[in-house]
């Protein structure tokens, strides 16, 4: 095997590169030789053809992504901001909370299971390279339409995937999203999110500093896992690939990460780290590249001591190989026996691979012959930002114009009794739990609320009440309708999610899933999202810590519908003030806070009654979004809510239907005066909430809400025995009916 | 408290001993002394990844063969979930637990009914009683022959069995059984996970620790 | 160096669920005439020469299958 | 009838968990002289006489095995 060396790059200028196939463009391959003053040799040429790529380097997206910082609203919540690994929240009292989402959508396509597991690996090393003990995840899942053949195939897999992985791990998983639409049939998406917990002074940053530090390399061997995957995969469809383009499959080993994460937290209890990057996409290159440019600058690897699975690769795969499990720390030579004990203790495999240099310039050597001497800025930071063109779409108008405002309703009591029959048990509102119930929510001993509840909350320690609270929310029909809309009202949802279990929402995550960069009518939807997510959470006061952009998640040319993920964490002093979303207080009265308008542009009802999608979403209206968050915050904490659950798809009827299950409490409820009742039951106007509240603390509430200028209806009274939901001089439903349609949509599908 | 690489409720178990007023002493898998506790608690997870078969590997831990001759001369021993997995690999228990009915992993509350209280394990509950605790597994189904199934009935020793519902398709409904002594329980449901409500799904799991902690002191 | 395979299966009288429903799924593929399917284990061994097979009897006794449940057969 | 088997194994590039934890666990049995394991799945079939091969094929390719990341080999 001839290995392409430095000096051989600069005697052969001429040879002919496969650029083009690693998915670099002409200019960008005419900037590398400018970088470098000559060609790069093939392992540099890997090297920056999987830094490069539009999943490391955010090429059409960071012209964008900057409005996050510029427009980042004050506060002293955040102890790291964008731009590291994850960012860094302050939970109070000398508690760190880390957070952050990550698409897997492609992989997931392919090998739904090891796609799946590997996204939640993935991101589990993000958080724990940052310090923190990892303590929970979540997942945002959309499939093609519930009955497509193929939706069989994928979503088992990716379910059993993420459980698999998550289980073994021991997180609990705390909530999610599952949506169903035709648009994800060929692209599903598969956004994994995990939080974190440590000490404030336990923060750890991905830089190699020091001069003569060791570079080590630990965790699982590198075999030929994913080769190409960090380009190849994130930067092409699937239709254009060649077959011999096609990803290979990384296959995840969580028993692996479980012992890694131990490991690791181990080594930073006894404080033996420098500097520490987990591998994940462009594995060894993006860790070497970024490790350096973070730190000193300089680091010299070598490449043939870096342990192997399969031994035949050839060092251009070892830098591009996506194996999973690796992590990379820069140790002191004094910590160093101490460091390899720990490895050792937990049968970890480390590997000292380099060292640190002040030279500015990151060497690699193979059989004794250099084959990478690149300034490692260049290829972690430096890479090319590209302002794609954008433009609204030519039928945006014709979109929004025609909003469905014609569509037959349904009137009178046994109509309207059928619609909520229809609506619960269809796919995006049925009740989710043939998924959930594949995943531990109960391990480690600290959920507070999981899986039906708004949010999933948890108690950060033993040793105090405090929690956090996390909700992730997306709605790509809202966002088809209005990208810069449908951002805010992720995000709008997500903040309420939280606010509604009485925890005060204090920062972003997002994960940005939308078609090719390359169509402009999809980089006007990108542009206006981040745009309406920057101004949301400037007006929200929330900043955007960190997250990720999928691009490329089309069929063909049609793309999916343009899904922002919003995920909102908050913080709540005392996790025993919880407020769950369950009716389970007899005669307590219900109130239903926010207003109620005619707004079905988007909704569940137009899209399963009449498989419409027009007009404008409901309107965002983010200051009554904080007062109704206000409220919630402050009569929870004051003891004053039985429950509470927000209102969103499929509207109050829905809300009330799951309170009611929830608590298997009856209600009888009386529609909001002058509000045609179809209105009251499905709009999806945004900023209300049910909550209940029992007698004692009706008046307080009632003054709580008025002072603040918070519409409040008092609509009815739980009947904890009562056998159905009964809207008065509408109908009565059964609970047992009710339960039935909304349980059995999912099993009667996957069994 | 055994911790091998892959136990995951190892922490939830130790706080249930300490909510019964227990001392968790933590063993670790390579260590074969057992430190001179009272008691043992191999506890719910994935083990070695459960691979191969749930609890096979960790049947060969240093710690287990120190444990596997405590246990025969008395010592109780609670395996949970995963932990039961490994009493079986090491035939301290008979049986086998296998991948559950639904080829699925099953989390949820479920309900059991508690039939021998005389185990050192289950002294604190009244026989029959019935409790919700967490299930949780994904190799949950107990299978044995139809003479050891028998075996075990006839001599009362079933700990707890599903009801409402078998969650794994276990054999006549088995979620727990415990050895000819008593001093040894395998119990598929995680009773860790339900000592407080606020965290888990009420405080009925509390008992077994209360049994335990009840005898010894 | 050999190759040895050890194939593990459940004994007759232990449910199988998993071979169950692949039978269940052969309707819908519109495969028939494939009446029962069991599934078990296959065990791919790289070994030294000098290894017999009672060690890996011991191997596929003590550690590859459980004989509560299982069987397993050997082969060269 | 016939009894037809199955086996199915990872594609070599593919990483196999199990089968390394196993030649992990070795050395603690005492075992020497097994280099390497890699674990796969082993299908016993009942089928009639008429099936073929194709069939059986067509059966292990879509239900039996991930083509993505696994092989197979049909034996009668
Ligand atoms: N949509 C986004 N919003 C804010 N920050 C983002 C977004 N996408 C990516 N980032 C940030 O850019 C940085 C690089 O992202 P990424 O490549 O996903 O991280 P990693 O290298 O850990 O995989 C991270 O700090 C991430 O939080
Ligand atoms: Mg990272």
């Amino acid at each position: 095997m001839s290995i392409d060396t430095v000096e051989q790059a600069e005697q052969t200028p001429d040879q002919s590169q496969p650029s083009k196939e690693l998915g670099l463009a002409d200019d960008e391959y005419r900037q590398i030789r400018e970088i470098l003053g000559r060609r790069p040799t093939s392992s540099e040429l890997a090297i920056y053809s999987v830094m490069w790529s539009e999943h490391c380097s955010y090429k059409s997206s960071k012209v964008h992504l900057r409005q996050f910082g510029d427009k980042a609203p004050k506060t002293d919540a955040l102890l790291v901001g964008m731009g590291e690994n994850a960012g860094v929240v302050d939970a109070g009292d000398g508690w760190a909370v880390t957070f952050k989402i990550e698409s897997h959508n492609h992989p997931s396509y392919v090998e739904p299971y090891q796609g799946a597991a590997t996204g939640v690996g993935g991101i589990v090393r993000d958080i724990l390279t940052m310090g923190a003990r990892p303590v929970a995840v979540m997942d945002s899942l959309r499939f093609g339409r519930l009955d497509a053949p193929d939706t069989a195939r994928v979503l088992p897999g990716v379910v059993a995937g993420i459980g698999g992985y998550g289980n073994c791990l021991g997180l609990p998983n705390i909530g999610g999203e599952v949506y169903f639409d035709e648009s994800y049939l060929g692209n599903p998406l598969v956004n994994a999110l995990c939080v974190g917990v440590m000490r404030t002074d336990g923060i750890k940053l991905a830089k190699a500093d020091g001069p003569g530090n060791k570079v080590v390399l630990f965790g699982a061997r590198t075999g030929g896992d994913g080769i190409g995957g960090a380009s190849v995969l994130a930067s092409a469809t699937f239709d254009d690939a060649k077959p011999s383009k096609r990803p290979s499959v990384q296959v995840g080993d969580p028993f692996a990460e479980k012992v890694l994460i131990e490991c690791c937290l181990e080594i930073f209890a006894a404080d033996l780290v420098v500097g520490i990057q987990d591998l994940g996409a462009a594995g060894l290159s993006c860790a070497t590249t970024e490790l350096a440019a973070a730190g000193t600058g300089g680091m010299d690897v070598d490449l043939d001591v870096v342990p192997l699975r399969d031994p035949t690769l050839a060092p251009e795969e070892i830098l591009m190989s996506e194996s999973q499990e690796r992590m990379m720390a820069v140790v002191t030579p004094e910590r160093l026996d101490d460091f390899l004990n720990v490895c050792a203790k937990w049968d970890v495999t480390a590997t000292v691979i380099g060292t640190v240099t002040d030279t500015g310039r990151l060497r690699m050597t193979w059989r004794g012959e250099t084959i990478v001497d690149i300034p490692p800025r260049t290829a972690a930071h430096e890479g090319p930002v590209y302002r794609r063109p954008t433009e609204r779409p030519f039928d945006q108008d014709a979109i929004q114009a025609h909003d469905g405002s014609s569509l037959p309703r349904p009137r009178g009591g046994d109509e309207l009794r059928k619609t909520l029959l229809r609506l619960v048990a269809s796919p995006n509102l049925a009740d989710k739990s043939w998924v959930t119930d594949q995943y531990d929510r109960f391990v480690l001993g600290h959920t507070v609320l999981a899986q039906p509840e708004d949010a999933g909350m948890i108690r950060l320690d033993d040793s105090t009440p405090r929690g956090i609270a996390l909700s992730v929310d997306g709605n790509g029909r809202y966002s088809k309708l209005d990208p810069y809309a449908g951002a805010q009202l992720a995000l709008a949802e997500a903040y309420r999610n939280v606010a509604a279990t009485g925890a005060r929402p204090l920062a972003v995550t997002n994960c940005l899933n939308f078609g090719s960069p390359e169509d402009p009518a999809v980089m006007w939807q990108f542009a206006e999202a981040v745009r309406g997510l920057a101004d949301g959470c400037r007006q929200l006061g929330t900043p955007v810590t960190g997250g990720n952009v999928s691009f490329y998640n089309q069929t063909g040319s049609s793309a999916i519908l343009p899904t922002p993920v919003i995920g909102v964490l908050g913080v709540i002093d005392d996790v025993a003030k919880r407020i769950p979303q369950a009716f389970r207080s007899d005669g307590a009265a219900i109130y239903l806070l926010g207003d109620t308008r005619d707004e079905f542009a988007g909704s569940e009802w137009a899209y399963v009654v009449h498989g419409y999608l027009g007009g404008r979403p409901p309107a965002v209206d983010l200051a009554r979004e904080q007062l109704l968050a206000s409220v919630l915050i402050d009569a929870g904490r004051d003891g004053l809510l039985d429950s509470a659950h927000d209102v969103s798809e499929g509207g109050l009827a829905q809300a009330l239907v799951e309170a009611a299950l929830r608590g298997d409490s009856g209600a009888r409820i009386t529609l909001p005066e002058g509000l045609d009742p179809f209105v009251a039951l499905f709009s999806e106007s945004t900023a209300r909430a049910v909550v209940s509240v029992s007698r004692p603390h009706e008046a307080a509430f009632a003054e709580l809400c008025a002072d603040r200028g918070l519409p409040a209806a008092r609509i009815g009274t739980i009947d904890v025995l009562g056998p159905s939901l009964e809207i008065d001089g509408q109908f009565t439903v059964a609970l047992r009916e009710l339960r039935a349609a909304w349980k059995g949509t999912l099993p009667a599908r996957f069994g | 408290m055994v911790t091998f690489p892959g136990s995951l409720d190892d922490r939830d178990a130790a706080r249930a001993v300490r909510a019964a007023g227990g001392e968790p002493v933590a063993l670790w898998h390579a260590d074969p002394s057992l430190h001179d506790v009272d008691a043992v608690i191999l506890p719910g997870g994935f083990s070695y990844g459960d691979y191969l078969r749930a609890g096979a590997i960790a049947r060969f831990a240093p710690v287990m063969e120190s444990l596997v001759s405590a246990a025969r001369d008395g010592l109780p021993v609670l395996g949970i979930c995963n932990g039961f997995q490994v009493l079986c690999e090491s035939h301290l228990l008979p049986g086998a637990l296998v991948g559950n009915a639904g080829r699925k992993f099953v989390c949820r509350p479920q309900s059991l009914r508690v039939e021998n209280v005389k185990t050192s394990w289950t002294s604190g509950y009244r026989a029959g009683q019935e409790i919700v605790v967490p299930i949780k597994n994904m190799d949950g189904m107990y299978v044995a022959d139809d003479r050891t199934l028998d075996k075990l009935e006839a001599d009362a020793r079933i700990v707890a069995r599903y009801r409402l519902g078998n969650p794994n398709g276990s054999y006549r409904d088995i979620a727990g059984i415990t050895n000819k002594a008593g001093n040894v329980v395998g119990l598929m449901p995680h009773p860790e996970h339900a000592i407080d409500p606020l965290t888990g799904t009420g405080a009925d799991g509390l008992g077994f620790f209360l049994s335990l902690t009840g005898v010894a002191a | 160096m050999a190759r040895v395979t050890v194939d593990v299966v459940l004994k007759p009288e232990i449910l199988d669920p998993q071979g169950q429903a692949i039978v269940g799924a052969l309707g819908r593929l519109g495969i028939t005439g494939v009446t029962d399917v069991r599934q078990g284990k296959h065990f791919e061994l790289e070994v030294e020469d000098g290894v017999d097979d009672d060690t890996i009897a011991k191997l596929a006794d003590t550690l590859l299958a459980n004989p509560v449940i299982e069987n397993f057969t050997i082969s060269r």
